[in-house]
């Protein structure tokens, strides 16, 4: 299982949880994990988000490995100027 | 939108009383395109006075100068009388705009513009310049606090067309003077701007006039700084009360580029300013 | 990719260098082709009708007069574009083409094609529109209250909390521990209210495009954009069409700063010159850029901070209110993340709102969100520093974040280099050097995150020995020169021999937009894996001549060698030896390289300011500047030490003279260069740089991005020079002269 | 419509043309006479993207009216180098990374060589209030200041 942590303001769409465990390999099956877990999560998700694996910031990729030590933490998805 | 460049100020007189519509007299343009462009304003003739003979000379006439109406900035500013007698009127002109507006913006534009903001007008009133007026009716010389009447507005009949400017002889023991505040260091319009031409005698001011810019519909002289200023060698007291005077007949509007605050409180501080770098240029000539 | 270590010990032999860039030659002599340049056979004029009011029904639009006109030849409004959009593609659409109701003053209405300018521009004003004009707002702190007017009812989303009013459409927040408790430790706490005005790009050159549909839907597209598959994407869907049918050409870009990231007038052009069957060009004036593209949001933010007499802070707090105009979008998620970002905090919490108002959409502005954080979180710390009588880089440094620490936005950092952008600044005679009378110093640190997005690269060998490279992120500042380096780096052959072009939509893979300081990052890593694969099939081709293994044959200094003894006596073949003979020895040589790395480094920037305030009148005059950023690893430092000083410049403007205007009719005062006061040559001080190199482990070289962090520390360092110099905190940008006048006379009046 | 026909020289080269009078120099240089090295930035002469020369002095292209060119020697910045040589500004700017994006670089170049021919060793306070009216948005001007100042010596070196 992996802890995934959530930003503030979707804890009320998590149960009031700031930390949700999955099973997941992949920053892909944490993203579906998260939904399966509480579907209020599901808009959030959809508008984007990148997931930060041990500190190393994922904007996309949903193939990127997730270990099941490793730090995960949901984010805003990130753009630029 | 008809175009035409006379090479008579007859005949660009008439052509400009005879037109129908919109007419506006082309000079450096440094106005008159940015309203043309904008669609502020639909002209339809224009009359481009700079192939007049004259309207590009300077002359020396009874002690004084005489500017035609297309003289640049640039060129104005390279006249070592000119610059020298009336520093004053001249930093006022080139303060406007960039290097490029400089080789095209005249005195005579800046006036006729009519803005309340115009930076050579204050200077040109506190050193009493008239401007020489050919119209159909003939030729008429003015004196420049009569000419803006409002924003954008001038007592100027229909075809009238100012051919000169006139600054009259310096005189000894003078010096004048113009400051303008902006917030950058160029390439804006003034929030207030202040002209102050005086004249000493034994270190002590004999003659003087200040006038504001930017701080209501028309430059305006401070009527009272004359009065404050015969008769002293600038001391503090003297500056703290000019500045009290200047700041007294602000009228100013708040808007996109000052506070009627922050417009009152600056008069204040530019005629201090501007009447001691006067009094300076004033002990230091002839 | 490489491990750091190897990063680390590299030596360079291009990479660091400062050669010319390859367009430099068309820039100075004007040859160079930027968005108005381009023109075409049976070209048509658009011009675009806008709306005169900040928010009006649109009852009706009578064109009857405009399509009478004989050099009119096609007329649009939001009925010639696709139906049924949904999401960002439906308020892009509604942004660049009003439905029924115009938003903002300057939201188009209409427009027009003619076979002259001056004749389109005519044609404008024979459309009649009848509007009904409806109460607006404009101020994001306005928006928020009850009785505020409903900019657009149902655009908030799912995160907005119950019984907020229709104009706030996002909600968030992040942090850790507890923030109260925090507090309750402190020696001394600090809560002020900070406002920031609305800031554009200003990009010198205003959109322009040139568009060809036909009625088969087949069209082609030059504009300039930061990223012309997002144009072509964007295009693609308003106008109904396959986005592969639409070929779009990105030109000389005249600048972008994030503003050039979305589509304005291009979907306009097309779907005019769908109607006229004739090419159409538009060219956007200067008073239509600033009141209908983005500028970045206006922000209303709070912030308290708790600190220990020792400097240690034991608790941040701030809440950052952003309105990004009639459309959701405001990058308040980023202020909130980015704000605290720098610091190693134990309690921390933010909260950002994004808020709409009857202003133009918001466009990303270089690191969006994250200068007004950091103004308001970075004048807090220097006033605790005042209070407390601590130096503000000691201070900054007791607290830094280093790798390891929980960042305010969640992960822990890996390897980052703010400690050494603070220990530089302070080593820096800037930070040392007396002050005259009147003036006074600033110091701020600054964080953003940087970005990676899909990339796709392609590199050719001629049979010269040259090679092309292909990429598909427009050049907005000098990456050209960058690519080029890093290819010649990779394949071991010289600069010169190297020729960037920035590929069509029809070339290349997708690539996401030149922004987020991804493209030294991102098509770097991308030309160096293409170099790598092509290196590849150059041993490959080597070896298959020498009847060796692949294996057995490695690449130096451009010529592949036998790997060691064992592999055999050959002599080292060139590049150009393999690439003369590669028709007879398999055909074409093409590396290539397609993937979104993920691997993006975020940086952090320590900026010192030294200003002087004229107290009679208000005035501010920046007198001293030094940058200090890590760039990871300058690829080519004057273009890095020219990012972190445009940067500077930017947020010099921004905090001192820089302010969308708007009046009480809600329509913007100052629409031109004469009064959005951007700075001029004669208002700068010399920007002194220094770049520091802690190298991203996910990039090759290192290379972290260096575009946008420079503008995040500017407006907090102006403002506490400001703060120091005046002796009165300024919490409001910009810091125009009145207001400082304001705020010295309440200091005086106690 | 009363086209005007005017007769001027550009760059050295003599050139015809027929405009609207409506039409600036800016306008006719980019769209009839296709000579888009001098940009339009505002329109308004607030950026100096369009300078040009005009009988030797920088102006806005966008702020004179192509009729009034009749007779006039207009330069752009497609003719500072002289046959094939770039101009010692040109060549300053490259070595120094003194552009960005470029937009600004043509109005620059000819705004900055006017100045070395009136004043062949300005100050770099000079420079910047001679380029006040030359927007730059990319670099914080400080490379440009160094490229026309390192130009200026330069001349001065070479006579």
């Amino acid at each position: 299982m992996v802890d995934v942590l959530l930003w503030g303001s979707l804890r009320p769409f998590a149960d009031g949880e700031e930390t949700v465990s999955v099973e997941a390999a992949t920053v892909g099956e944490v993203l579906n994990g998260l939904v399966r877990a509480h579907p209020g999560l599901k808009p959030h998700i959809d508008a984007g988000v990148s997931v930060a694996v041990d500190g190393r910031i994922i904007s996309s990729s949903l193939g990127e490995p997730v270990g099941p030590d490793s730090e995960v933490v949901l984010m805003q998805r990130l753009k630029g100027g | 939108m008809d175009y035409i460049a006379p090479e008579s100020i007859e005949d660009a007189a008439a052509r400009a009383a005879s037109a129908p519509g919109v007419v506006r007299i082309l000079a450096g343009g440094t106005d008159v395109l940015v309203q043309l462009r904008s669609g502020f304003v639909e002209p339809d003739l224009v009359v481009d006075i700079k192939r007049i003979p004259g309207m590009k000379d300077v002359t020396a006439e009874n002690g004084g100068w005489r500017i035609g109406a297309a003289v640049s900035g640039r060129e104005l500013g390279a006249h070592s009388g000119v610059a020298g007698d009336w520093p004053g009127v001249v930093e006022a002109l080139e303060l406007i705009g960039s290097t490029q507006i400089q080789a095209r913006a005249t005195l005579v534009g800046n006036l006729c513009n009519a803005s309340p903001a115009a930076d050579s007008v204050p200077a040109l009133i506190a050193a009493g310049a008239t401007v020489s007026i050919r119209g159909p009716g003939g030729s008429r010389e003015v004196p420049v606090a009569e000419i803006g009447t409002g924003p954008g507005r001038t007592s100027l009949e229909r075809g009238e067309i100012i051919t000169s400017v006139f600054l009259p002889e310096r005189g000894a023991g003078g010096g004048d003077a113009y400051l303008r505040f902006i917030p950058r260091t160029e390439m804006d319009i003034a929030v207030v701007g202040c002209g102050v031409n005086l004249r000493i005698a034994d270190g002590r001011i004999v003659d003087s006039r200040v006038v504001l810019g930017a701080v209501a519909p028309t430059a305006v002289e401070v009527e009272e700084a004359a009065a404050i200023l015969n008769g002293s060698a600038l001391e503090e007291d003297v500056l703290d009360a000019l500045a009290r005077a200047s700041s007294a007949i602000c009228r100013p509007i708040d808007d996109k580029r000052g506070t009627v605050e922050y417009r009152t409180r600056v008069a204040g501080v530019l005629a201090r300013r501007a009447a001691r770098t006067a009094y300076e240029r004033a002990r230091g000539s002839r | 990719m490489m491990a750091l270590d190897e990063t680390t010990a590299r030596e360079f032999k291009v990479v660091g260098t400062r050669p010319v860039r390859p367009d430099g030659v068309d820039k100075v002599t004007g040859r160079a082709r930027f968005g108005a340049d381009a023109y075409a056979p049976g070209m048509l004029h658009g011009a675009v009708l806008r709306s005169p009011h900040a928010h009006a029904r649109i009852v009706r639009i009578d064109a009857s007069a405009a399509e009478a006109m004989p050099e009119v030849k096609a007329i649009v409004t939001q009925a010639d574009f696709a139906e049924g959009l949904s999401g960002e593609n439906r308020n892009v659409l509604e942004n660049i083409m009003a439905g029924e109701r115009a938003l903002y003053d300057g939201h188009a209405v209409a427009a027009v094609a003619a076979t002259t300018a001056f004749a389109a521009r005519d044609a404008l004003k024979r459309i009649e529109v009848e509007y009904e004009v409806l109460p607006h707002v404009t101020d994001v702190d306005e928006a928020m209250k009850e009785d505020a007017p409903v900019v657009r009812d149902g655009a908030a989303d799912a995160s907005v909390p119950d019984g907020m009013h229709p104009n706030v459409v996002r909600y968030h927040e992040n942090g850790h521990g507890d923030v109260e408790a925090g507090f309750a430790t402190a020696d001394l706490v600090i809560e002020e209210r900070f406002r920031t005005e609305a800031a554009h790009q200003g990009y010198i050159e205003p959109h322009a495009c040139l568009a060809q549909l036909g009625p088969d839907g087949k069209g082609e597209l030059w504009c300039c954009t930061q990223g012309h598959f997002v144009a072509g994407k964007i295009c693609a869907s308003l106008l109904g069409i396959d986005a592969s049918q639409l070929r779009v050409t990105a030109s000389e870009i005249g600048g972008g700063f994030g503003g050039k990231t979305t589509v304005f007038i291009e979907p306009v052009a097309l779907a005019l010159s769908r109607k006229a069957n004739r090419p159409v060009k538009i060219v956007m004036s200067r008073a239509e850029v600033f009141r209908a593209t983005g500028p970045t949001s206006s922000a209303s933010m709070d912030v308290r901070i708790g600190m220990k007499k020792d400097g240690t802070i034991t608790a941040g707090e701030g809440v950052f209110r952003l309105q990004g105009g009639a459309f959701p979008g405001a990058p308040m998620e980023f202020s909130a993340m980015c704000a605290f970002a720098p610091y190693d905090l134990e309690n921390v919490r933010c909260i950002g709102w994004d808020v709409i108002c009857n202003r133009p959409k918001q466009a990303a502005y270089r690191a969006p969100g994250s200068p007004m954080g950091a103004f308001a979180v970075e004048s807090v710390i220097d006033e605790l520093c005042n209070r407390l009588g601590l130096d503000p880089i000691e201070v900054r440094l007791k607290n830094a974040a280093r790798e390891g620490t929980r960042a305010a936005f969640g992960p822990r950092y890996p390897r980052i280099g703010l400690v050494e952008t603070l220990e530089a600044a302070r080593a820096h005679a800037h930070y040392s050097a007396p002050l005259e009378p009147g003036q006074g110093r600033g110091v701020s640190c600054g964080f953003w995150f940087n970005h990676a997005g899909e990339t796709a690269v392609s590199l050719a060998l001629a049979e010269d020995g040259t090679v092309s490279l292909s990429v598909g992120t427009p050049d907005i500042g000098g990456s050209r020169a960058s690519m080029c380096q890093m290819a010649a780096e990779a394949l071991g052959i010289s600069y010169d021999k190297i020729r960037t072009t920035v590929a069509d939509t029809a070339t290349l893979g997708y690539n996401d937009v030149s922004h987020g300081s991804r493209v030294t990052y991102a098509s770097g890593l991308a030309t160096i894996k293409a170099a790598e694969d092509t290196v590849d099939k150059l041993c490959a081709r080597a070896a298959a001549e020498w009847g060796i293994d692949r294996d057995a044959v490695v690449w130096e200094d451009g010529h592949a060698r036998p790997a060691g003894p064992n592999a055999g006596e050959f002599e080292p073949v060139s590049l150009a030896r393999i690439a003369s003979r590669m028709g007879r020895t398999g055909g074409p040589i093409v590396g290539h390289f397609e993937a979104t790395p993920e691997g993006a480094g975020v940086s952090f920037a320590t900026h010192l300011v030294d200003a002087e305030v004229d107290p009679e009148t208000g005035a501010t005059k920046v007198v001293r500047y030094t940058v200090v950023q890590d760039a990871g690893k300058a690829i080519h430092p004057s273009y890095v030490e020219g990012q972190f000083q445009g940067g500077a410049a930017q947020g010099i403007g921004w905090a001192l003279n820089e302010e969308y205007i708007y009046g009480e009719d809600g329509r913007l005062q100052n629409p031109g260069f004469l009064d959005y006061r951007i700075p001029v040559a004669s208002d700068l001080p010399m920007i002194d740089t220094v770049i520091v190199e802690v190298p991203n482990p996910g990039h090759p070289y290192g290379v972290r991005g260096v575009g946008e962090t420079s503008i995040c520390p500017p407006l907090a360092a102006i403002a506490n020079a400001v703060s120091n110099a005046a002796g009165v905190r300024l919490c409001e940008l910009p810091m125009s002269p009145p207001r400082i006048l304001k705020a010295l006379d309440a200091e005086a009046d106690g | 419509m009363n086209m005007m026909h005017v007769r001027a020289t550009v760059n050295g080269d003599a050139v015809e043309f027929v405009c609207d009078p409506r039409e600036t120099m800016l306008d006719v240089l980019r769209d009839r006479l296709a000579l888009t090295g001098a940009k339009e930035g505002c329109g308004t002469g607030d950026c100096g993207a369009c300078s040009i020369t005009v009988d030797g002095a920088v102006v806005c292209g966008c702020l004179m009216l192509a009729a009034e060119a009749e007779g006039a020697e207009i330069g752009t910045v497609e003719g500072i180098s002289e046959g094939g040589e770039l101009h010692a500004l040109q060549e300053n700017f490259l070595k120094h990374a003194a552009l960005q994006c470029g937009i600004c670089t043509p109005g620059i170049l000819v705004a900055a060589k006017a100045l070395l021919e009136e004043n062949p060793d300005p100050t770099d306070t000079e420079i910047r209030y001679w380029l006040a009216g030359n927007l730059c948005r990319c670099t914080g001007y400080d490379k440009i200041v160094r490229a026309v100042s390192d130009a200026a010596a330069e001349m001065r070196e070479n006579g």
